[in-house]
Formats: structure tokens, C-alpha cells, sequence
């Protein structure tokens, strides 16, 4: 099903079908949340550990739940303003469809950018992630 | 596979024809539509009616004198009657133009609701309503008092008549407003029936037809139904154009909605007077070209015919119903007796939006999501669904194409 | 004869050629369009654009996640953009799409007009208001007991000024809805100050644009206006796509008019939320090709460009009332000092109809009536009037035979 | 101008601009009103003397007021049921533009079988002498 692999790539599926960062951790620092109402897609956000571990609980998509894993990937251990750097260069690469080397395995999500529809799903993790540091500054 | 081919009088590949958008590729597939229930696509016979009226016959209707006006005024006016004849109206004064369903049972709830209806008064609906006939009733009820009660459907996605009893027993409830066709379960509804229950019960009855209308003979006055509303863009036409049908007791009875030009008989800063039903309902410039462009879709419909139609669509709900019903895992919504071309459904595994994702990538075009129903969704234990709706055009290939197509998806998702 | 050639980049015949049904003929004369106040002609490029979206790609808008759906979404919401900056909007969220002029004026009062106003406010209108500007004032005030004040207008057809200030002095004004270009008398009326003039005194400012908007650029930020409202059918659009502009505050604290799909954030039987505006009040399915259409008419008007289309109509206006007013017995209404390609006449012994149908038989259409503006008419103390209204296609000779026209109308009444 | 002929013909032109049945007459038995909301013209008829004289204040075109004189004319010393038979001819002759013997001079006004709208000009008389002689009944 080659006219799909630059979206639902393995990457992509292997993180779908097998998340590491999912469900709520024990303890936390700060939770945010995202909900699309036009689906009623939802995801909660959890940062833990003094930034160093992000966990999502999410009823969603293929590509809002592997924008969560990637997302926790990407982001643990970042400084909040590195934090908000990788999400305004995320938000630009879904809109443009050029994977940026700074955004790592997050460039799986490319393929999105031919979906406009979709963005959402794929930015509503990070819209979570940042209600949740919200509340840390 | 050539079940279609078999009804009588109903040639697919010449009606395929004469959608000049079906022979489009997306993505470099064939383009496979299963969307005409949120909207369908429009026939060469409409393109063609719209076309001429803004080449050789426009002007604005009602107000001219000249021959351009009087032209137009008369296509648009034959499209009056035409509508009525098209439902069984009993007169033509009873067929009021608006922007589309949405719009019909706003202006209901705006004039029939507030004028007619008192605090403690109660309007029922169903649990399978789409929100535009929820939301109307919600704002009435949070600016009118009255009371908004939802009757139970069963698990096959019937309308559950026990419930209903219940609903009415207090003898509070005015308004039954409940759909004829479900956009998510494909389930038609005793129309005939529900209109007798509310009317022995003293009350009134609106039938939302956005698909029904579309697939079957609607006969407002065999149904006896006080209110029937649809949209042009579902039944082939252009968007920008709906239809409010009530009795013309009813509407000589409501208030007006807008205020404007030529809804009036006379106006004075001190006082106002308004014309008869349907004009009183039909403020300011109508939507001229688009309801010259809804007549050439009923022709259009009317040509192919009823029986025809349902016969075909028929055989393709069968069809799928049967295909879609052998992909493990795959779950259809609704299991009614009477149901039409419309079929919701979930995936194991699959959300509906990567299902359709990966449908679209391979050239088919299904919906995903609420459905403009997200009560009925909680009533059914899911956020979202996707779904297929078939239209006149659709053939049985492309049913099959759109099972081949669940079964990569799986692949996929494997 | 010549002076619309002279115009640069303004080429008259080339124009006319966009517009196919000019070459029309009327009781075997040559068509002259003189009606373009009530709705203007279309050219090619709209009725192209529209034909495109039915052709080759529709579907409904917003809700789908399909090829198809998101290529008119993005269609439907360009037009958005684009109507923003034809207005000189702040952001895109500040356009809402209704029908008409009419429906954005009712829509105002339903939800501005309830929310906002209190019993014993005041909203102030001028003479010269059509009926859509009046009459959902005066529903307002029957129904939520607000005050409905006229402010005057001088004998040229401008507004008093003085009058104004009158309406004014209690401090109970909180809305002043008034026209840009009145479609009788063709005064423009001077906005800025208007505008300048309600905010002083604490109130918000409508502005009626159905006629302006068509003949001169538009900028709601320099005139400071709080909400603009036009149709697009006189601005050589579809039929059935209306405008409203409201200040993005505004806006957003406005409740809803219409219940339905698309306007929700969510719904539940007890209590749904509401989308953020411009979708807050766009319930159920838009006109999708209308829309695409409106927005094909802006790019038609904004590349023939407005100085020019100004230029062309201050050049007809300004030999329609040189050789009108020539005409013996001939009475044109309203002489201000700004004014624009709307004249209405009357003819001493000469019925309005009458007028109208003897220049029909020679092709020429004007309008005969009241032109919705009824109270005006008792302030000029006429009961009808006839109205010639140009448009970017209008030619001097066109004037010419209405002049001549007018003549053998003078003879068949001599 | 030939091509006006049919329609303003020198009868309708002359009853028009010579009206012989105009104004309120100091004696009258009934009295009927019709009002076009749509042009706001109206007409105002008077029965006098036994249904032998009808008369009428008219303010509308030519058209409305030469039917109201031709009218005049045709009505004068009729039966209630004759006045309904002529109305009734009167109007299928208006809608199909072809004379009808019966209705003599009335004929001249089958041009407006061309002009829908302005058929309401014609039968507007009608309306209110219908009116007055409501009241005979
Ligand atoms: C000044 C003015 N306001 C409002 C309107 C109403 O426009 P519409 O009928 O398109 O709603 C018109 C045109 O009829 C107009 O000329
Ligand atoms: C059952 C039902 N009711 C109402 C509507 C609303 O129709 P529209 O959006 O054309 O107003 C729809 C379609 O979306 C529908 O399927």
C-alpha cells in the first residue's frame, strides 16, 4: 500500500499500535488537556520528574497517538523554551511538509501536511503538553 | 455485481453520465463517492438550469416589471410549485424557501416555537436527531422555558415507542420533531404512524426528510405531518436553497422570522403589516438561481423515478450490508427493519479518521466523525464512526471497491 | 458620448462582453439593463466559478477528511479571506455568510439586538432606510421593548444632521443603523463621520452596504464601522451569499442565531457549547458554490479596480441627470451633494407602471414601486417612483435610449 | 409606437386622461376599497342609485384606472350575479389575452395578458366594487 507509507508509516504504526509513554503515571507535576470537538478526540497530558518523563492518556487517532509518543520522546529533559521552540517548528513542518533535522523522528509526521484535516489531530497532543507547562511557569 | 442493471428504466452508466464530477481521479484513483449524504453531487440538468438562468433570464424576482423580472419571477415561482407537487402538498402557499433544513426548523423554533408554545409546554425528540434538529430546541428551551424531552431508540436503532408513551403521558408535549431517515443508522421511521400517535395526543409533528426526502416518494399529506423540512444540496441540488413544508393553517397562524422586503404588505415606522404565507417567511433577495437549480433536480429525480431509485439503492444497502458485514472486526451501526442507504460503522483497532485517511488515499471518499450527532454517538457507546452513503449514482463496484479498500486498511493496521 | 472611453483601463465593450446575457434581446430590441440596484448581471468568471465547483469539486465542507471535502473547504474559506480584505477587515473571523443583506440585518438584531440591548434603549435609523433596515427594528422593539427613532433627512436627501443630534441627546441611543448609499435617492452618506458621531455618544454603528458596496471601495477600519452588511447578488455574485461584518469583539461575544451542525463546539441534551465565530453563526450547510461564486465577483470587481469603476459611474450619473432633467415633467428625487448611479423619477400624468411598461416594450428595464423604501416614499410625498441604477456595464448610450425612451412614454401620455 | 398599441391603446389612453366616472358621488348606496401593497395604488368604489351609476377615486396607472372606468361602464344597471359573470370573464380574459364577445369594450385591456404584473392593475377595481357589493348581498 505504497500511496500511504508517507503517512502511516512504520514508525508511525510501531508507536500507534505499541506506545511506551501511555497512561497516567503514579505521580505527577503538571497535566494538561486537548479535546478536538468536531471528533471528540481527547488526550491528557502528564509531566512528571522534574520535565524528564512526559506519559498521555489518549482516545484518538492513529496520528494524534503517535504525535503523543513522539511527542514524550522529543520533549523530556527540554527547557521550557526549548519546549515551545519544538512545538513552533512542529507546527511548521506540518504545514509545510519539510521534515526540519531538529525535530528528530518527530519529521515521521511530514505526511500530514497533505491532510489538512489532520493537523489537528497531529498538534493536539502539544496544545495539552503546553496547558500542562502552563501551569509551571 | 450487475444487480442494478436489472431495475427497469434505470441505465447506471447513462446516469453516471450525467454527473460530470464522477468521472474526476483523486489522487490518481478513481474517484469513488460515498459521501452524498452530507451532500450530494449536482447533474448536468441543474449546472445547465443554473447556468442559464445568469446567461439568459436574471433579474431580481417579485419587485420588476419588466420582462426580465416577470421572466424570472415565474421560473422561480413554477419551482413553488413544482415542490409542492413534488411532496403532495395540498397547496403551494404551504412550501416556504430557505437556506437549507437548518434553517427550516430554526425558523420553526423562531416563530412557531415562540408564538405557539408556552413555559411548560414540552417538544420531544429522538435519541437518533442530528443536531440540527437538537440544537434549535435546546435555544428555544433556554429562552422560552419550555421542556425538551429525548425519546429512548432501541438497540436495533428503532424508534422505541414504550419511551415515546412515556415521553407523552403527562399530555405536556406539543411538538413531536423527529427524523425521517437517520443520517447515522439509515433507519427510516413510521412516519405515518408517529404522526397519528403525536396527533391523538394533541400534538404536532415535524419531520426532518434531509435523507429521505432523497430516496423516497415523501407524501406530506398521506403522512399527515405538520411540518417536513429538507435541503436542495442532498437531493442533487445547489446548496444555498432549503424547504420548509407546513400546513397553511399552521403558517397563516406563525409569525414572521426576518424582516425585510417582501415580507411585508405595508410598513410605517408605527406599525408594519405582513404579507401571506409562504412571502411572509421570505425576506429580502431569495436564492434565486439555486431554487431555479432545485426544480431541475426534482425533474431530475422525478424522471429517474421513485421506484427506480429506492429499488437500486435497495439492492446497494443489501449489497454492502452483506460485503461489510464479512470484514472481521469491522461493526455496522444501526440493524433496523426498514433501513436505507446510509452505514455507519466502526474497526477494531481503527479510528475512524485513519480509516478515512486511508480510504481517501485509494480514491474513496466516506465521512468520519460525529456526524453531526454526537448524543447519538454517547447512545451508542462510540466517539466517532465512519461512514458510507450512497447516492443514485452509486453502483455496486464501488461497494465492492470500498470493502477491498477496508481490507487494506486492516493491513495497515495489522 | 464617449466619456466612459476615456476612462483609463476601462474598457467598456470588453466588459460587456464578460456579462453574456447583455447581448440578450427584449421584445426584439436590444436589451438595456437599468435594474442593477435590485441585482446585478453575472459575468463569466462567476458563472465559471460556480460550474467549476459542480464539476469538479464538490462536497460539503468542513466536516470531511476526504480529498474532495478539503479542496472546497479551502475554496469555501478563501472566499472568507478574500471578503475580509475587500473590506479591509481586521481578521477573517469578522465575516460571517448569510443569505442577504437582509438575513445579516436580522441576524443582528436576533442576537446583538437580545443580548445587548436592554428595554429603553434606543436604536436610531434615517429616512431613507430600505426595509430591511427598518423592519427587524421594529420586530426588536415589539418584541423586546426597545425604542425605534427616525432621524430626518434634508429636502437634497442627505442626512439632517441636526435630527441626528436630536435622536441623540437622552443618551438611550446604543445603536445607530443606518444606509451607506441610499437605494432611492443614491446619497452616500459620510460614514466616517457617522461612525465618529455614534461612538462620541456612546453607540455602536450599522452600516447598510448593499448599494455602496458595489460602486466605491469599502474600508470598515477607516470608517470605524462595528458591522457592515451586503449581498453579493448585486455585486455581480450568486444569488442566495450574503455578508456581515461585525468588529471581532463584538462578535465574539454575540450568542447564536441559528442551532445546528457546525455552529457547536458540542452538544449534549442538557447543555451544547458554541464554535468561536464566524462559524458560531453558520449553521448547517453554507452556500458552498455561492460563496466560491461571491468570491470569483470580488476578484471580477477588484481587477477592473474601483477607481476605475467609479470614474465610470460618476461619468454615466452625471449625464443621466444632465439629460433627464431636460426632460419636461420629469422629476428626479434626492440631490446631494455625494451621489451615485441610483436616479428616481416621477413624470408629471405618468404612473410609475406605466412608465416602466412602455420602457420595457423598447427593452429597457427599470424598476417601478416603492423600491422597499415605503416610509421614504410618504417623505417625498410620492407613492412610486420609477429608478434607472447602473452598473460597471451601463454604457452612455444606454442612457441615451432611456432619455429616448422617456420621450415616446411623454408622447403616448401627451 | 407601435409596439406599445396593444397595450395603450387610444381607449385605455383616452378614459384614462378623460375619466367619466371619477370622483365621490354626494349620494351612494355601497362602497368598496382594494389597495396594492405592492406599489401601494388604490382604488375606491361607490354604487349609487340602485347599482345604475358606479364611480370611483382612484390613484394608480393608467392601466388600473382605465379598468376601473371601462368598468364603470360594463357594471352600470347589471344583476349581482351578471357583475360575478363579467369578473370572472373579465379575469380569464386578462390571464389569457384572448377577447372574449361578451365583455365589449373591457376587451380592450387583453393586452395586459402580456405584463403578469401588471394584471393586478386591472383587477383591482373589481376587487373593490366585489367589496361594495359584498355589502348588497
Ligand atoms: C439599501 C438596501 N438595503 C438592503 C437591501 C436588501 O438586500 P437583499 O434583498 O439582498 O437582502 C437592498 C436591496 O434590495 C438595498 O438596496
Ligand atoms: C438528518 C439530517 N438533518 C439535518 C441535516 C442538516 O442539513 P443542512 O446542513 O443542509 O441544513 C442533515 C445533514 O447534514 C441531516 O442528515
Amino acid at each position: 500500500m505504497s500511496e500511504t507509507a508517507e503517512l502511516y508509516q512504520t514508525l508511525i504504526m510501531d508507536r500507534t499500535k505499541n506506545p511506551r509513554h501511555a497512561g497516567k503515571p503514579a505521580k505527577f507535576d503538571f497535566e494538561g488537556h486537548g479535546e478536538n470537538p468536531m471528533c471528540g478526540d481527547r488526550v491528557h497530558v502528564y509531566v512528571a520528574d522534574n520535565g524528564t518523563r512526559v506519559n498521555h492518556e489518549s482516545r484518538g487517532c492513529a496520528i494524534m497517538v503517535a504525535s503523543a509518543e513522539l511527542m514524550a520522546d522529543a520533549v523530556a529533559g527540554l527547557t521550557l523554551d526549548e519546549v515551545t521552540e519544538r512545538r513552533m517548528a512542529f507546527e511548521a513542518m506540518l504545514n509545510s511538509g519539510t521534515p526540519n533535522p531538529m525535530l528528530g523522528d518527530l519529521n515521521a509526521l511530514s505526511g500530514v501536511s497533505e491532510y489538512r484535516s489532520r493537523i489537528r489531530c497531529a498538534t493536539l497532543p502539544w496544545s495539552a503538553l503546553a496547558e500542562a507547562l502552563g501551569g509551571a511557569k | 455485481m450487475s444487480a442494478a442493471l436489472k431495475i427497469a428504466n434505470f441505465d447506471i452508466a447513462a446516469i453516471r453520465n450525467d454527473f460530470p464530477i464522477l468521472s474526476q481521479t483523486v489522487h490518481g484513483k478513481k474517484f469513488v463517492y460515498l459521501d452524498s449524504g452530507a451532500s450530494a453531487q449536482k447533474p448536468r440538468a441543474v449546472i445547465d438550469a443554473m447556468v442559464h438562468v445568469m446567461e439568459a433570464q436574471y433579474a431580481n424576482v417579485h419587485r420588476g416589471l419588466h420582462w426580465m423580472s416577470e421572466r424570472t419571477s415565474d421560473a422561480f415561482e413554477a419551482v413553488r410549485d413544482k415542490t409542492a407537487k413534488f411532496l403532495n402538498a395540498a397547496a403551494r402557499e404551504e412550501i416556504v424557501f430557505t437556506r437549507n433544513a437548518t434553517e427550516s426548523i430554526n425558523l420553526i423554533a423562531y416563530t412557531y416555537g415562540r408564538a405557539s408554545l408556552n413555559p411548560g409546554d414540552a417538544i420531544v425528540i429522538s435519541e437518533m436527531e442530528h443536531h440540527a434538529n437538537i440544537v434549535p430546541w435546546q435555544m428555544l428551551r433556554d429562552s422560552h422555558g419550555v421542556e425538551l424531552r429525548v425519546a429512548k431508540i432501541t438497540d436495533a436503532g428503532e424508534i422505541d415507542f414504550a419511551s415515546l408513551e412515556d415521553k407523552f403521558t403527562d399530555g405536556k408535549v406539543k411538538l413531536l420533531a423527529i427524523t425521517h431517515m437517520s443520517n447515522v443508522l439509515g433507519t427510516y421511521t413510521p412516519v405515518e404512524r408517529l404522526a397519528k400517535f403525536a396527533h391523538e395526543r394533541g400534538a404536532k409533528i415535524l419531520l426532518d426528510g434531509s435523507q429521505a426526502v432523497v430516496h423516497r416518494q415523501v407524501n406530506v399529506q398521506a403522512i399527515d405531518a405538520d411540518f417536513y423540512v429538507f435541503s436542495g444540496h442532498k437531493l442533487y441540488g445547489p446548496s444555498g436553497i432549503g424547504v420548509l413544508y407546513a400546513k397553511r393553517e399552521i403558517l397563516e397562524a406563525m409569525p414572521p422570522f426576518l424582516g425585510g422586503g417582501d415580507m411585508i404588505a405595508s410598513v410605517s415606522y408605527e406599525r408594519s403589516t405582513w404579507a401571506k404565507p409562504p412571502y411572509r417567511f421570505e425576506a429580502g433577495t431569495p436564492a434565486i438561481i439555486e431554487t431555479i437549480g432545485l426544480g431541475a433536480a426534482i425533474d431530475y429525480v422525478e424522471a429517474i423515478g421513485f421506484p427506480a431509485i429506492a429499488a437500486h439503492e435497495r439492492a446497494l444497502t443489501d449489497h454492502a450490508l452483506a460485503v461489510l458485514s464479512k470484514i472481521e472486526g469491522l461493526h455496522i451501526l444501526g440493524s433496523a427493519q426498514d433501513r436505507g442507504g446510509v452505514i455507519a460503522f466502526t474497526m477494531d483497532d481503527v479510528h475512524a479518521h485513519d480509516i478515512a485517511t486511508l480510504l481517501d488515499r485509494q480514491g474513496i471518499a466516506v465521512r468520519a466523525g460525529h456526524h453531526c450527532a454526537e448524543p447519538l454517538m454517547g447512545r451508542l457507546g462510540v466517539t466517532s464512526t465512519a461512514r458510507a452513503t450512497f447516492g443514485l449514482y452509486t453502483t455496486m463496484e464501488e461497494i465492492d471497491a470500498l470493502a477491498a479498500g477496508l481490507l487494506r486498511v486492516k493491513q495497515v493496521f495489522a
